[in-house]
This record gives C-alpha cells, structure tokens and sequence, in this order.
C-alpha cells in the first residue's frame, strides 16, 4: 500500500520535474513546478512531516509561485513563446544523467537501513527549533530581512536617482 | 752598469710629460725628447765603457755557457701571481720581474738605436714644422724609442713580449699619424693588425716555453733549450711559434703587406722605425733566442728559407715600383730577408753587422727621400718618373743619398759590401748550392733597383716637378752627412785592426770568436755584380743607349705579377671582404636570429600563444560556468569514491 | 679600529640602502640636490670599499671582518653572516669605484631623477652585499635586490633604437635581461635547497657557506649531489655571466640602458655571476666543479671567439662593447674553469680591469649620444676633431680591451692564457686568436668612427663635461696603475685563490 | 514498506532534471525555477534521512526537518533576489535569454 502511494507521489514529483524543464511555454512551466512541489509535499506526508508538508504547500504553492508568475509578467518579451533551448543542451543533459547517476550509486552503494520511518512529537520539533537551533533560527530571520531589503533596491524603478543608476557614457 | 735601464726610463719619462705639459713647453716639448733620447745615448756610452773595461769583475755579470758571450744581468720584482709564498713552479705560481740584459748583442743594437733615434728626431725638428699636432709626434716618438730600448734591453720573455706590444702601438701612432685623410688610417690599422697575428704566434711560443721551462726568464729556456730537456719537438715548434712573431714585426714573406703600405706616415718615421729600428725586432728576436732556434736543424731551415723568399720577392718588386719610397720599403724587406737568411745559415756575426750597417744606410736613404720631398714639395709620395736630375738643385742630398745607394748596392769599400759579403760566405759556408746562387741574384738585383733609384732620382732627365727643387735646411742635411760618414766608415770595423779589438767577430759572436777572413772568389763575384749592375743601370737610364723595352715586352705576363706585387694584397683583401667579414655577418645574424629570437623569444611566443588559446573558455555564457561546475563536482565525487574504497 | 672591522661590512651594505631610502625624501623637483645626494652617498661607500680594500690583511688571508647577526631561529637557522675573502675585498673595491662614477655620470638624467638614484643606490647596495656575504639565503637575497631594479632602470629610463632589419625597444630590452635573470635565479635556488636538504641530512640545517664548505669537506654532502647541484650554479650564474648561450640578454640590455646604468651592469653585475660560480659553485661543490669544468671552459671559450667575431660586424657602438664584454667575460669564465692557481687569479683581474674599463668605454659612448643622439658608428666620423678627450679616454679603454701591455687588461688575459696553457692548450690557443679579433673589431671602431675626417654634421659636437673628463681620467688612471704595478691587487687576489682551490 | 533508498533515489533524480534545466534552459526565469526543484530535491532526501534513522541517535527526525524548513527560507529569500536581478537585467538588456547576455566574453 505505501509502495503505491510512493509511486503515485514520485510520479507526480518527476512528472512536474520534467514539464518544467521542457515546456516550450514559461507560464506551462510555472504550473509544472507548482505540481512538482506537491508532489514533494505528498512525499512528506509519506515521511509523517506533516508540518513540513503544510509549509511546503503554503511557502513555495503560495508565495513562491505566485512570485514566478509574477517575474513572468513583468519580463513579458517577443520571444516568450519560442523558448527553445541553448545550444548546449545535449552536452547539459549527459552531464545532469551522470550526475544523477554518480548520486544515485552513492546512495545504492551507502548501508542500508532497515528502520522504518517514524514520525517525532510535534512538540519536541516546537522545543528543538528554539533551544538547539535557536542560533541558525536568527540568522536565518537575518537572511529574510537582507534579501527583503536587497531585493527591492535592486528591482527598484528608476525614479529617484535615475540617473546614478544608469552606468555613464564614459564609462562604457 | 746597472744604471743602463735608465735608458728607455728617461724616454718612458719624456712621454707622458710632453702629452700632458704640450702647451706650455717650449717648442711643444721636441726638445724635452731629444733631451730624452740624447741622456739615453750617453747613458748608452757610459754603459758601452763600463762594460768592455770592468765588466768580468762585476758580480753580475758572467760569461754563459751557451752564448759565449759576457752577459751582465740586472732585475728587479714586478708581481707574483698565484698561491702567495710559493715559489715558482708551473703548477704554482709565477713570478714576474723586470729585468735587463747586457751583452754585445745588446749595446751594439743599443747605439744604433740611441744614434738613429737621435738623428731622426733632430732631422723631424724641421720636416715636421708647421704641423697641427707637433707635440704629439714627439710624445710617440719618445714612446717608440722608450719600448724600442727596452725591447732590446728586455731578460725575460714576458718584459720583451710587453715592449714588442709597445712598439706595434706606437708604430700605428705614429704610421696613422695624418689621421685626417683615409690612407695613412688604413695604413696604420692593417700595420697593427698584421703584427699582432705574428704576436700571436709570439705569445703562444712564449707560453709554451713556460709551460715546459716553468718560467719567462732567457736564460733557463735557452739552458733548457741548449741542454736538450725541451725536447726536440718542443723546441721547434716554440721556434717557429717566435719565427712567427718576428716574420709579423719583420715583415718576412706571408706578413710584409703593410710595411710599403706603413710608408704612408710621415718620412722621419719612416726613416726610424720602418728602417732602422723597429723591422729589426724580428731578427734581434731571433738573434736573441738562437740557442732554441740552434737546437732545431729544422728551425733553422725555414728561417732560411723564409730570409730567402722574402729576399728575391721583394727585390724583384723594388725593381718596378715606382714610388721612391716604396722602392726603398721592399728594399728594407729585402734586407731584412737577407738578415734572416744569414741567421739560417748560422751566420749569427753577417746577420748583426748587416743589421747595423743595413740600420744606417737604410736611415739615410729615407731621411734623403724625405729631403727630396721636402725640396720638391710632394708632401705625399714621390714618383720617380716626375722627379729627375735633382743634383743640381739639391747637391749635398744627391752626395748623401748616392754613399747610401752605393753602400747598399754592394760596392766594395763602402760598409754594404763588408756585411754583404759575410753572409754570402756564411751562406756559402752552411746551406746547400741552391741558396748561394739565389743569394747572389738578389745582391745583384738590389744593387741594379738602387742604381736604378738613384740614377732616375738625381742623374737622369729633368722631371716636370723638379724645376722648382730647392736644397734642405742645414739641420737636414747635417744629420744626412753624418749618417752617410758612417755609411762610409762603420765597414772598416769588420777588419781585425791591430791591438786588442779583434773586428767585429771578436766582439760580437754566438758561441766561439770568428776571426774575419775574406774569401777571395766570392769578394770578387760580388764586387763584379754590384759593379756590373751599376754600369747597366747607368746605361739604361742616364745614357737610355740599352733600353729595357724587348725585355718588358717579352716577359709582359711576369712583369703584370710583379707590378701586382704578387697578388698578395688583394689575397689578403679578398680573405678579409670574403671570408672574416661574412663569417662575422653571419654570426651577428645567427646571433640574433637563432640564439636571440628562436632560443630566447621563442618560449615566450610559447607561453603568449598558450595564454590565447587558454582564454577562450571564458565565453560569458553562464551556463557554460555551470557545466564547469557540475564537471568539477562529478569529478570529485569519482575521485572521493575511489579513494574510500 | 678592530671594532670599526667587526661593523664596516654591514656599513658596506647599509650606507647605499640608507642612502636609497633616504632619496625617496628628497624634493621632486629638483635634479641637481637628488644627483648631489647620490654623490654624496656614492663618495662614502667608495671610501669604505677603498677602506675595508685596504684593511683585508693578505697576510693573513681566509676570511676576515667577520659578524653575524642571527635572524630566523632553530629549524631553518638563516643568519645575516658577514665575512669578506681574498676575492670579494677587489670585486668590493671595482663596485665602489663604479658605482661612484656611475652616479656621477647620470649628471644627465633629468626625468624622475630622485627615483633613478632610489634603484641606482638600492642596485649598488645589492651588489655590495653580494660580495660581502658569507650566507646563501642572503646571497640570493642580495643578488635579487642587484637585478631586479635593472628592470626599472632600463625600462623607464632607457633609449629605444630602431636598427631598420629589428627593433629594440627599452621594454623589450629590460624585460629580456629582467626574465632571463630571474630564470637563472631559479635554477640558483634549486641549488641553494639543494644543498640546505643535504646539510640538514648530515644533522645541521644551515645557509652558512662556511659551515657547508666544512660539511663537504668531511664527506657530509654526496659526490653525485655534488655532480648534479654543480651545473646549477654553473648555469644559474653563467647566465648572469653572460655565459654563451645564455648571453643575448646582455648586448639588448646595454643598448637599451642608460649610461649610468650599463656602466654598472656590465662593470660590475655580470662580475657577480662570475663570483657566484667561484664563491658556491666552486667552495661548495667541488668534485662536482671538477667535473663539468671542461664543459665550461669549452663555452668560455666559445664566448671570446663568438664575442669577438660578432663584435666585429656591429654597427652600433653599444652593440660592439656588449658583445665585447660578452667576450671579455669569456676570459673570465676560462680562467676560472682552468681551477689552475695563476688562471684563477687572472680571472678576478680580469673581472677587476674589464670592470673599469667597460665602465670607462660606456661613459665615453654616453657622452657621445648625449650630444650626437646617435650610436652607428657607420655615420658617426671624426669625433677627434670635436670631442678629443673623450676619443683619447675610449682609444685608452679600447687599447685596454685589446690586451696592450701596460694596461691592466694584458696582464689579466695572460695570466689566463698561462692557466689555461698548463691545462687546456688547444683553448688556449684560441684565446690568443680571440685576443687578436679584439684588435681588429677595436681598430675598426676607432679608424671608422673616431679618426675619421670629420663630417660637417659633426661640428656641433662639444667635447665632454668636466664631471666625464674627471671619471674618465680617474678610470684610465687606475687601467694604468694596474696594468703597470698590479701587485697590490695581485696579492689580496692571490690570498682568495688559495682558498678557493685549497678544497680541490 | 518503502525503504529510503527509494526516497533518496526520487531525490536524485529530481536534482539530476533540476540541474538540467539549469544548464540547457535559455531563459533565466526558468533556470530559477529549475533551482528551486533542486532545492526540493535536497529537502526530499534530508527529511527522508531524517525520519528513517530517527531512533539511531545520530540524526533525530526533527533536526531533518529543521533544517528542511531553513532551506525552504532560503529558497524563498534566494527566488526573491534572483527575481529582482532577472528584472534589472530584463530593463538593461532588454532580454531574459541568457545567450544574448555575454559581456563577460573574452
């Protein structure tokens, strides 16, 4: 019974996977991603990460997708439509094969482990988030706030000081 | 005694004052020389006095065992090099000193220098009036005669070597002295240039003497050389390495290319050093070094051989030359082949007394030939063809240069014939058949070229420059007659006078006293020579009743080849344009273009071209970059994996 | 005075660089005070090379003013040692000799003169402490601070000159020399490892040439180390010694240097190479020297033919003196592979008189492009007429070169032919036909360019400055000195050639 | 019962498409999409190793997801940036096509 949930959550996970790399269409690949990123929480659910599964859904469903969408939008151009890709893909896609392979043995030829999966109290998580992990916690609310802040200098409109932005002529 | 070395010290002194204090000197410091080289002529005399009276009981002197001949010895250190404290041994160390050497070779080579020298500078007081750089002449002159002396004076190898350079220098000084015009520069160059590939082959002898004597000194190569530890083959092959450094100062056969061409300098110069003094360093070379050259049967046959060659050669050429001087330049080579013959032909005596006498008459000619241009005003070189019948506008010279050409020419009672005569008995006396007939063409031939000379010059017809021919100033034409009296006169010493003198073979001899003796047959042959000589020249150019056309026509091919002075000059030229300076182009070339641009440049453009290509992979493109990655990671990762397991 | 011993070597070395650093403090703008203080900084390491020339007991010879200050501890144990042997005190005495009169002469450097004097002195340091230095990291250390400000020199300071068939430009000319320098100073180091390795092998780690030279003796450092780390040195300061194939450097360079500049660099810089092969290759490896010096004194020789021949076909005067250092260091380089006492001995005269009168030749030939602004000597004609002294100075050098008795240079290349009769006659031989080239490629030079008749385009020449005629004077007074009483020279000489080949 | 090694194997797989897409696609929106599949990817895998040896006392199953969850924050951080640079880059170049995007050539 697990096995076939298994399969169905990796299906969908690859499958997703493999329309985003492939579509000829951005938006097409934006939706692709969202299914894909299901597909990972259903795999979490497998896991009994219940929660991880819920912020899984609600983090990159919602916001990151909607993000996606967005940036589509706003850098709408001509050629949208015929996004074929560069001229280096064959050469990409041995590469990607072997590195998935040269992982993928790392795994198989790791011990293997018999246990089965079991779920922590969600409360031990609550505690461990805020006593072991408290420092990484921080840090991680600073990244958040740099990224915040970064990412709307560098996506600002030129209004203000259009023209310190724009590199002089002299320069080059 | 000891104090001979103050001989060439005073010139030595004479030397650098004149250059440094020319201005404010009187007369630009000529007679701070004469002053110089009359001291050394006295010192000279006194030396000649002290030597012949109270010489035996001098604790420096001895009578050596090889030579014969009373040598009194005098040195002081110089410099050591090599391991400090050890004595001289060829592994070790040598020792360096400067030392001089008396002996009858020596104070007899001594006058004639100090006397000439002395005339020669008085007589340039008035040739070289007026010129822009008089100063300077008389500073080289005072070099010249400085090194000359200690040349002559020199005990060790080394010391004789440094004069021989010395001298080479001063004689391109002073050939090269009217820089300003192309002649006299390519004069002095080829003249310097020419001698030292002789001093090459002196150095190599000198060294290899030292390398098998261990040391420089005379006196232990001759031992060595004598004793026979040297070894036959060592010992010739350092005499003919010396033979070489003489035949370059001595203009012998392969190197007498510059000495006509030396004429180029002013006439004085001329006079002394390519007459009197410096050609006489190669055979006073071999003189000196004879026991080695003794030793050698070999040695001494290509000495002769090579007096020879040079003798008839440049008697023959002297007889079609037409420049006075040049005549009298191949007849100076003549000579000096004759010298080295009679050294051959272990006439050691006939050698020294015709250098003496040769020294004189042959000062003489040139100082008249200057005179001659001095009174027609030719300041460059006289053509005998423009200058005829001067012995009315210039008597005294015609006198004065006539006792030189008679004396040269062999004609009895005059020094020239004693001397020639000597060698002709020597060479008669030691050398196969074949020499002494060769010996007498050219006696025959050098009286026929200086009859010819002084016939055209003072006796024949009236040439174009001759009208406006003016007599020399007294001073000239002094220091000419006392040079000619002695031409006349210095013969007679050869005879065994009375009293202790025994002629010139009792005083000046290699190994055992020869008394003078006349062998009648060849006196008479040579007196019937020289004589002959004279009449036909007489006849051909003053009475012009034989003319020497049918001849000239006939032998018209030989005539060209001698005319042409045998092609040695071009040779010489030929090997220089083709061979020295294309082989020195092509090594620049090859120089540049392979050791510089191929061995040197080329790693560079190596490491440039590996530099472009290497950049290429930086396309811009970002997927490129990740594709880097990936490789690098994957590549990681195998090598991880195959060193864990 | 004994203390004044114990310190004058580091003074040796510390007086230029002070005097360099202290440069860097004068005004910019004004040429004649930087030229003053050089002088002025010249004048005193030359009184204290003639001073501690002058102290060097011979009598007692070995290795005397010795002081060492210690400067990195126990495992790697390099120490500042001091001493000075019977062949550094002359090389001391040439460098300040040279130095003083290279300074004076660059009277003519007028742009950034404050910075040229900086590298001038710093260069002069440098090879200061070549000489003086008895410690291989310090050896090498100095030996970079002498070559690396050649660069700077050459490359700012030069001239370019555009000889129609190539180019050479001051550029090309400094990056030449600087990369084909610092090449032989790697191989150098590998050398100095080399030997630091087989002494810490042997129990004690050490720099020291004395302690290394006592370590070889008793057999501490291997005969076949010896054979391999020999040919190191050989090249690695051949280079600098303009050693055959390694010597294109040397003629670019001059041509491109300044005055001031090639008089150093070819008066006293190659020296150093020929002093590093006696001082480590020769101390320290000798079974190793033993070997390979027939190989070297083959390429000695070929340097005097090859120099001289090439000299001949030049046209341009600093090419014909380059290549004729080239040559003379050719001499050099046979008397020191003779390892025959009397050899050796004419090669550090020979290092000593071919100093000076390089030195003496490159000042002449400066003046000269200083006013003629041209070096062919196919179109320059009759200086004499213009410039006399500066002609009678360069004859004197170039009668020098030619080995005429009477100056130093006869007495250095015979006392080298003596050594190298005794072992390698045939070479010999060729030196003494070498000898001869020089004549014709010198007589050349003078007959076409200086006694010519003199060219209308000429007559503007004025003769040298007071400042050239007094450093020529003085340089043609010391060829003279030497070349007719060399026994001062000749006896501190042959106190250091005694050690040296006391280890063979 | 699904053994990890599946859970690891889904996770390989979707990080060798992830980095495909990062390296054959032109457009630089989708190369931050295929980012974010790998960072799932890596999520799979921790949370996986994480809840398989909970009780092994290495790796408790909650440290997994923690730091899951602070991957997912840095995900979210790292699109918004990599949004607003692919926006300036959209105005200056006027194109999101990484080909035409090579001032850094040679």
């Amino acid at each position: 019974m697990a096995l076939a949930l298994f399969t169905i959550v990796a299906i969908f996970t690859l499958g997703g996977a493999v329309g985003v790399v492939a579509t000829r269409n951005v938006v097409h690949a934006a939706l692709f991603l969202l299914l894909s990123l299901l597909g990972a929480a259903g795999a979490y659910l497998l896991l009994f990460a219940e929660f991880l599964a819920l912020v899984q859904v609600l983090i990159y469903g919602g916001a990151v997708t909607i993000v996606v969408l967005f940036a589509v939008m706003l850098t709408r151009s001509s050629e949208y439509p015929r996004i074929t890709d560069n001229k280096q893909w064959p050469l990409g896609l041995i590469t990607a094969t072997v590195l998935a392979v040269v992982l993928g043995a790392a795994f198989w030829l790791a011990p293997d482990v018999a246990a089965e999966p079991q779920a922590p109290a969600f409360t031990e998580l609550g505690a461990a988030l805020f006593t072991k992990w408290a420092l990484p916690f921080e840090i991680a609310s600073l990244v958040l706030l740099v990224a915040l802040i970064g990412a709307i200098i560098i996506a600002r409109t030129q209004t203000v000081t259009a023209q310190a932005d724009t590199p002089a002529e002299g320069e080059g | 005694m000891p104090l001979a070395f103050l001989i060439p010290v005073f010139s030595f002194a004479a030397c650098p004052l004149i250059i440094l204090f020319q201005r404010w000197l009187p007369l630009r410091g000529a007679p701070l020389a004469i002053l110089a080289i009359g001291g050394g002529f006295v010192v000279w005399a006194l030396t000649t006095v002290s030597f012949l009276g109270a010489a035996p009981e001098n604790p420096a002197c001895a009578v050596s065992g090889i030579t014969g001949a009373l040598t009194c010895h005098f040195s002081t250190s110089w410099f050591e090099a090599g391991l400090p404290g050890v004595a001289a041994t060829v592994d070790q160390a040598i020792h360096l000193d400067w030392g001089i050497i008396i002996d009858p070779l020596t104070v007899v080579l001594l006058g004639l220098i100090t006397f000439v020298a002395l005339g020669v500078q008085l007589y340039s007081l008035e040739y070289m009036k007026g010129d822009p750089r008089f100063g300077w002449y008389f500073a080289w002159q005072a070099l010249f005669v400085a090194a000359m002396l200690t040349l002559a004076l020199a005990d060790n190898f080394l010391l004789l070597y440094i004069a021989w350079e010395l001298v080479g220098l001063c004689s391109y000084l002073l050939i090269g002295f009217w820089f300003e015009n192309p002649g006299p520069r390519e004069a002095a160059k080829k003249a310097f240039v020419v001698t030292r590939i002789g001093d090459v082959g002196l150095l190599v002898g000198i060294l290899l003497l030292w390398v098998n004597v261990g040391s420089f000194s005379m006196t232990d190569a001759f031992a060595a050389a004598a004793s026979g530890e040297l070894g036959s083959g060592v010992t010739t092959a350092a005499a003919i390495l010396l033979l070489l450094g003489a035949m370059g100062k001595s203009a012998q056969f392969p190197f007498h290319v510059w000495l006509p061409d030396a004429m180029e300098g002013p006439t004085p110069v001329s006079a002394l050093i390519h007459a009197a003094t410096m050609v006489i360093a190669g055979v006073y070379l071999v003189a000196r070094a004879y026991p080695i050259f003794a030793a050698s049967p070999e040695a001494m046959m290509i000495v002769a051989i090579v007096g020879l060659i040079t003798a008839l050669g440049a008697a023959t050429i002297a007889l079609v030359s037409t420049d006075l001087k040049r005549i009298l330049a191949y007849s100076t080579v003549s000579h000096l082949g004759l010298m080295m013959l009679s050294l051959g032909a272990f006439g050691w005596t006939a050698a020294v007394f015709h250098l003496m006498a040769h020294g004189f008459a042959k000062a003489l000619l040139f100082l008249g030939a200057g005179s001659v241009m001095h009174g027609v005003g030719a300041h460059g070189d006289v053509d005998i063809r423009r200058v005829g019948g001067l012995r009315r506008a210039m008597p005294v010279t015609a006198v004065v240069f006539s006792i030189g050409a008679l004396s040269l020419g062999g004609i009895p009672i005059l020094s020239g014939f004693w001397s020639k005569d000597e060698i002709l008995i020597a060479v008669e006396h030691n050398l196969p058949v074949i020499f002494i007939v060769l010996t007498m063409l050219t006696a025959f031939l050098s009286a026929l070229y200086m009859a010819r000379a002084m016939f055209v010059v003072f006796f024949g017809a009236e040439g174009e420059d001759s009208h406006h021919a003016h007599e020399s100033p007294l001073l000239m034409t002094g220091v000419m007659s006392v040079l000619a009296v002695l031409a006349v006169g210095f013969g007679w010493i050869a005879f065994n006078w009375p009293g202790a003198f025994g002629g010139i073979g009792g005083f000046v001899f290699y190994d055992h006293a020869e008394k003078f003796h006349f062998n009648y047959v060849l006196g008479a042959l040579s007196i019937i020579l020289a004589v002959g000589a004279f009449v036909l020249a007489w006849l051909v150019y003053v009475r012009r009743s034989v003319s020497h056309e049918p001849w000239r026509v006939r032998f018209a091919g030989v005539l060209r080849v001698v005319e042409r002075r045998y092609y040695v000059d071009e040779a010489y030229q030929w090997s220089i344009d083709r061979v020295v300076l294309t082989v020195s182009a092509a090594l620049a070339f090859f120089d540049r273009a392979v050791v510089n641009d191929v061995a040197v440049n080329g790693p560079a453009d190596v490491v440039r071209k590996a530099g472009v290509a290497l950049r290429l992979h930086v396309t811009g493109h970002v997927y490129t970059y990740a594709l880097a990655v990936a490789l690098g990671v994957i590549g990681l990762a195998i090598f991880w994996w195959l060193r864990s397991v | 005075m004994a203390n004044f011993d114990q310190v004058s070597l580091l003074l040796l070395v510390l007086v230029p660089l002070a005097g360099a650093a202290l440069a860097m403090f004068l005004p910019k703008d004004r040429p004649r005070d930087a030229w003053q203080f050089a002088i002025f900084v010249a004048a005193i390491s030359f009184v204290l090379s003639v001073v501690v020339f002058l102290r060097y007991d011979y009598g007692a010879g070995g290795v005397q003013m010795v002081r060492s200050y210690d400067w990195i501890g126990q495992p790697v144990n390099i120490t500042l040692h001091f001493g000075l042997n019977g062949i550094g005190a002359p090389l001391v005495l040439l460098n300040g000799i040279v130095l003083l009169g290279a300074v004076l002469i660059s009277q003519t450097i007028t742009r950034r003169t404050r910075d040229f004097f900086v590298l001038l002195l710093a260069l002069g340091a440098g090879v200061f402490g070549v000489f003086v230095v008895r410690d291989l990291f310090f050896l090498f250390f100095f030996y970079e601070l002498a070559v690396l400000p050649m660069y700077l020199l050459i490359g700012v300071w030069g001239s370019s000159t555009d000889f129609g068939t190539f180019l050479r430009t001051k550029e090309y000319g400094a990056m030449k020399l600087m990369l084909m320098l610092v090449a032989g100073s790697i191989l150098i180091w590998v050398g100095i490892l080399a030997l630091y390795v087989a002494s810490s092998q042997a129990g004690d780690p050490t720099f020291n040439i004395d302690k290394l030279a006592a370590l070889q003796q008793d057999g501490a450092v291997s005969r076949l180390t010896q054979m391999w780390v020999f040919p190191f040195f050989a090249l690695g300061f051949g280079v600098l010694a303009g050693l055959w194939p390694f010597h294109t450097w040397s003629p670019d360079g001059h041509v491109a240097a300044p005055t001031g500049v090639s008089m150093l660099h070819a008066g006293v810089l190659m020296k150093l190479g020929a002093f590093g092969i006696i001082q480590v290759g020769m101390i320290l490896t000798p079974q190793g020297a033993e070997v390979w010096m027939p190989v070297l004194i083959g390429l000695g020789t070929v340097n005097v033919i090859y120099g001289a021949i090439s000299a001949l076909s030049q046209n341009d005067l600093k090419y014909v003196i380059g290549y004729s250092s080239v040559s003379h260091m050719g001499y050099v380089l046979m008397g020191i592979a003779t390892l025959h006492p009397v050899g050796l001995a004419g090669a550090v005269l020979q290092m000593f008189s071919h100093g000076i009168m390089t030195a003496l030749m490159f000042a002449m030939v400066g003046a000269i492009y200083e006013r003629a602004h041209i070096r062919d000597s196919m179109i320059l004609n009759g200086l004499i007429k213009r410039m006399g002294t500066t002609t009678f100075f360069f004859a004197i050098a170039g009668l020098a070169s030619l080995g005429l008795p009477g100056l130093s240079g006869f007495i250095a290349e015979f006392m080298v032919f003596t050594g190298a009769f005794r072992t390698y006659l045939p070479l010999a031989v060729l030196g003494v036909i070498g000898a001869a080239i020089t004549a014709v490629y010198i007589l050349r030079l003078l007959a076409r360019s200086f006694f010519g008749e003199g060219d209308p385009q000429w007559d503007h020449l004025t003769d040298a400055s007071p400042v050239e005629k007094g450093v020529g004077a003085a340089f043609v007074l010391i060829l003279i000195a030497v070349g007719v009483w060399p026994a001062p020279l000749l006896r501190v000489i042959n106190t250091g050639v005694e050690s040296a080949l006391a280890v063979f | 019962m699904v053994p990890l090694l599946y859970f690891q194997l889904l996770g390989a797989a979707l990080f060798g498409i992830g980095f495909y897409g990062v390296l054959a696609r032109r457009s630089a929106v989708l190369i931050v999409l295929s980012i974010e599949l790998m960072l799932n990817a890596v999520n799979i895998n921790l949370i996986a190793a994480a809840s398989y040896l909970n009780g092994t006392g290495r790796f408790a199953a909650f440290d997994g997801q923690i730091i899951a969850i602070f991957v997912i924050t840095v995900a979210a951080a790292e699109v918004g940036l990599a949004f607003a640079i692919i926006l300036r880059m959209y105005r200056n170049r006027g194109t999101v096509n990484v080909d035409e995007i090579n001032l850094l050539k040679w």
